[in-house]
C-alpha cells in the first residue's frame, strides 16, 4: 500500500468515526435524558427530586389558574396528560401565559407536593397565524389582490 | 463600471425595505403574539443566514485544504466576519424577542446555549487568523479551526429537534399562515442578496491585502518561517 | 501496525520525560488545587460549595489543562520550529496521538489527585457508582486533550499563545465541560433522573468526533506550520 | 401596569417598543457592517 493510499484510508476511517458519533448524537436516546426541562410524570418518578432546582414543562390545565395580579402571584396545575404537579410562582407570568398554553417553570419540588417558582416562562410552538375570522379572509384576498 | 456584487447588494437594499415595510404594516398581527409576533420576519431570516454563511466558512475551509488555493483562505476569512456578525445580530434579536413571549430576555436552553457557543468558536477563529503572520500558516490554522468550529453548527441547528428546548422548532410553510410565508420569502430573499454583497465585499478585502502581503507575482508565496 | 507502535513510542517518551522532571505535572497539581481553594475563598456559603463542585472541578482541570498543553510542545520548538518534527522518523499521526495520549495521562493524574482534596475541602458526600466516576474522569481528560494537543502546537508558533489557546479551547470544549461536571455531580448527588450514562455517551461521541478530526488534520498543520 | 402584562386571554397587547427595538438594531448592525466594509475596501470609500 502506497503513502497516499494509507492516508487516504485514514482519512476515511477518521471521517466515518466522526460522522458515526454526529449520528449517534442525533439517533440516540440522548434528547430523551438529557433535557432542559422535566415532564410532570418524570417528576413524579424521580427518587431524589425533592433536594434540586429543576425545570418543569407541561401544559397549564385549564381551570386551574388562580392570578393575583397586586400581589404577583398565580397558582395553575401542569400537566403532560399523565401527572399533573401544582406550581406555585411569586412572579407574573408574561402576557401569553393563559390555559391550556405550554410553560417552563423553574423552581423547586416541596415536600407538599407544590413545585415552587420564581420564574415562569412561556413555551411558543412553531405555528405562526393571522387573526382569526375576517382578518385571515381580508388578508388572503389581499394577497390575491397583490398578485 | 461597477462590480456584480453590487447590483446584489442594491437590490438586496431594496428588497430589504421593501420586506421590512410588509413586516411591519403590511402583514397582520400573529394571533397570540400580536404585533411582537413582527420579530419573526428579522429574527427567522437572520438565523437561517447566520448559518448558512458558516456553511460558506466551512465550504472555503474544506476548499483550502484540498486544494491550497488562496482564494478559497479569502472566502473562509469574508463568510467567518459575516457569520459572527451575523450571529451577534441573532442573539441580541432572540433576546428581544424572547422577553415578551417567553417572559425572560435569556435562558441556557440548548439553541441559546449552541447558539453562543457557535459565536464563541468562530470568534476564536477571527482571533487566531490576527495572531498570525505568514499567509500560508494563518490559512492551514483558520482552516483547521473552522472544521472543528463547524461540527456545533448542525448541532445548532438541530437543537430544537434534538433536545426538549423552550425555543420553537424550525417553522416550515405549514406552521405559518399564507401572508406571513409571504413577507418571509421576501425577507429572506433580501438576506440573501445582502449577505453575498457583505460576503464579496469581504473578499475583495481579504484578497487586496493578501495581494499587499505578498507583492511578488509567483503562485507559490515564499515561505515565511518562524 | 507500524504507526500504532510509534504512537506508544511517542507516548512512552512523553510520559518518561515527565517521570525524569515531574515539575509540569505537579505545578499542574497545584495549579488546579489554587483554584478549587480560591473559589471556596469567594463563595459566600459553604453550601454553594457542594452544589457547584462538579463544575468547579471542571474547571479547574480546563484551566490546568490551557497551562499545560502548550508546555507540551515547547520542548520541541526550543530545538527548533516544528520543521524539526517532520525529520522525526516516525509519522506526524503517531506524534499527535502519542502526545495527546500522554496529556490524558497527565491531566488524569491531575483529577485523580485533587478529587479526594476536593471531596474533603468542599464536605461533597459521595452518593453515586465510583466506577461511573472513573469513567467520566477518563473521558473528560480525553475529552480536554484531543483539541489541546492539536491547538497547543498552533498556538505555541502564534502570537500570544497563552491568551490564544483559552479563547480557541475554550468554546470548543464546551460541551466535554458540560457533560463532565454534569456527569461528576450525578455521581457526587446521586442520580435523580438516570442522566450519568448519558452524559457519558454524550462525552463519548465528543471524544469520538475531536480524537479523529484532529488526528486527521495534524499532519497538514504540522507540514504547513 | 405596562401593556405587555395584559388580561391574561395569552395575547400580548402592544409591544411595539420590542418591534421597533428588532427591526432598528437590523439596520444598525447591517449599516455599521456595510460602512465598516466601504471603509475598508481597497479603493477607499470608491466603489469599484
Amino acid at each position: 500500500m502506497t503513502e497516499a493510499w494509507k492516508r487516504r484510508l485514514f482519512a476515511l476511517a477518521a471521517l466515518t468515526v466522526a460522522g458515526g458519533a454526529l449520528t449517534y448524537l442525533s439517533m440516540g436516546d440522548l434528547g430523551e435524558n438529557l433535557v432542559y426541562y422535566w415532564s410532570p410524570t418524570e417528576l413524579h418518578d424521580a427518587p431524589n427530586a425533592l433536594q434540586a432546582t429543576v425545570r418543569l414543562g407541561g401544559l397549564v390545565v385549564p381551570g386551574t389558574m388562580n392570578w393575583d395580579r397586586d400581589n404577583s402571584h398565580v397558582t395553575f396545575d401542569v400537566t403532560d396528560g399523565n401527572k399533573t404537579v401544582s406550581v406555585d410562582s411569586s412572579s407574573n407570568p408574561p402576557a401569553m401565559f393563559r390555559e391550556g398554553i405550554g410553560v417552563v417553570v423553574e423552581g423547586k419540588l416541596g415536600g407538599d407536593g407544590v413545585f415552587r417558582s420564581e420564574r415562569v416562562m412561556v413555551k411558543h410552538s412553531n405555528e405562526y397565524q393571522a387573526p382569526e375570522g375576517d382578518h385571515q379572509e381580508n388578508w388572503k384576498s389581499s394577497i390575491a389582490g397583490e398578485e | 463600471m461597477p462590480k456584480w456584487e453590487h447590483i446584489a447588494g442594491l437590490l438586496g437594499l431594496i428588497t430589504l425595505i421593501v420586506g421590512h415595510y410588509l413586516g411591519l404594516f403590511w402583514a397582520p398581527p400573529e394571533r397570540m403574539m400580536g404585533d411582537v409576533g413582527r420579530l419573526f420576519y428579522v429574527h427567522v431570516p437572520v438565523a437561517m443566514f447566520a448559518m448558512l454563511v458558516f456553511c460558506v466558512a466551512f465550504v472555503g475551509a474544506l476548499g483550502y485544504l484540498l486544494t491550497s488555493r488562496m482564494e478559497a483562505d479569502w472566502l473562509n476569512e469574508a463568510a467567518i466576519e459575516v457569520g459572527v456578525v451575523m450571529n451577534v445580530l441573532l442573539l441580541m434579536l432572540g433576546s428581544i424577542w424572547g422577553k415578551p413571549t417567553w417572559g425572560v430576555w435569556w435562558t441556557w436552553d440548548p439553541r441559546l446555549t449552541s447558539a453562543t457557543v457557535m459565536l464563541l468558536t468562530f470568534v476564536g477563529v477571527i482571533l487566531l487568523r490576527q495572531a498570525t503572520q505568514s499567509p500560508e500558516k494563518r490559512a492551514t490554522w483558520s482552516a483547521v479551526a473552522t472544521v472543528l468550529a463547524f461540527v456545533n453548527v448542525p448541532v445548532t441547528y438541530m437543537s430544537v429537534k434534538w433536545w426538549r428546548s423552550i425555543h420553537q422548532m424550525q417553522s416550515t410553510p405549514e406552521t405559518v399562515s399564507e401572508p406571513m410565508v409571504f413577507v418571509f420569502r421576501v425577507n429572506l430573499l433580501a438576506m440573501a442578496l445582502l449577505m453575498t454583497w457583505f460576503i464579496a465585499r469581504r473578499w475583495r478585502i481579504a484578497k487586496h491585502r493578501a495581494m499587499a502581503e505578498a507583492p511578488a507575482p509567483l503562485p507559490p508565496a515564499p515561505q515565511v518561517t518562524s | 501496525m507500524n504507526v500504532i507502535r510509534q504512537t506508544f513510542e511517542v507516548l512512552r517518551k512523553e510520559l518518561l520525560v515527565e517521570w525524569r522532571s515531574p515539575a509540569r505535572v505537579s505545578g499542574l497539581f497545584f495549579f488546579a488545587l489554587a483554584m478549587l481553594l480560591m473559589v471556596a475563598f469567594a463563595s459566600p456559603t459553604e453550601g454553594i460549595l457542594r452544589t457547584q463542585a462538579g463544575g468547579t472541578l471542571w474547571i479547574s482541570l480546563l484551566l490546568a489543562s490551557t497551562r499545560s498543553m502548550d508546555q507540551s510542545w515547547s520542548t520541541e520548538m526550543e530545538h527548533g520550529a516544528a520543521e524539526g518534527m517532520l525529520l522525526w522518523p516516525v509519522e506526524p499521526v503517531a506524534i499527535y496521538y502519542g502526545k495527546a495520549l500522554a496529556n490524558t495521562a497527565i491531566l488524569l493524574a491531575v483529577t485523580v489527585a485533587i478529587f479526594p482534596l476536593m471531596v474533603g475541602l468542599y464536605d461533597v458526600p459521595v452518593r453515586g457508582d465510583l466506577s461511573m466516576l472513573a469513567a467520566i474522569a477518563v473521558m473528560g481528560c480525553a475529552a480536554l486533550a484531543a483539541p489541546g494537543t492539536l491547538y497547543g502546537l498552533i498556538t505555541a508558533q502564534a502570537r500570544g499563545a497563552s491568551v490564544l489557546l483559552p479563547l480557541l479551547m475554550f468554546p470548543l470544549v464546551v460541551p466535554a465541560l458540560l457533560a463532565a461536571s454534569r456527569g461528576t455531580m450525578v455521581v457526587i448527588e446521586g442520580d435523580p433522573m438516570l442522566q450519568g450514562s448519558s452524559w457519558l455517551s454524550l462525552l463519548v461521541a465528543f471524544n469520538a468526533i475531536h480524537w479523529s478530526l484532529s488526528g486527521l488534520f495534524f499532519g497538514r498543520v504540522l507540514e504547513d506550520g | 401596569m405596562t401593556p405587555l402584562l395584559a388580561q391574561g386571554t395569552g395575547m400580548i397587547q402592544g409591544g411595539w417598543e420590542f418591534v421597533w427595538a428588532g427591526y432598528g438594531l437590523t439596520w444598525l448592525i447591517f449599516g455599521g457592517y456595510a460602512i465598516s466594509l466601504i471603509v475598508r475596501s481597497p479603493t477607499g470609500g470608491d466603489l469599484s
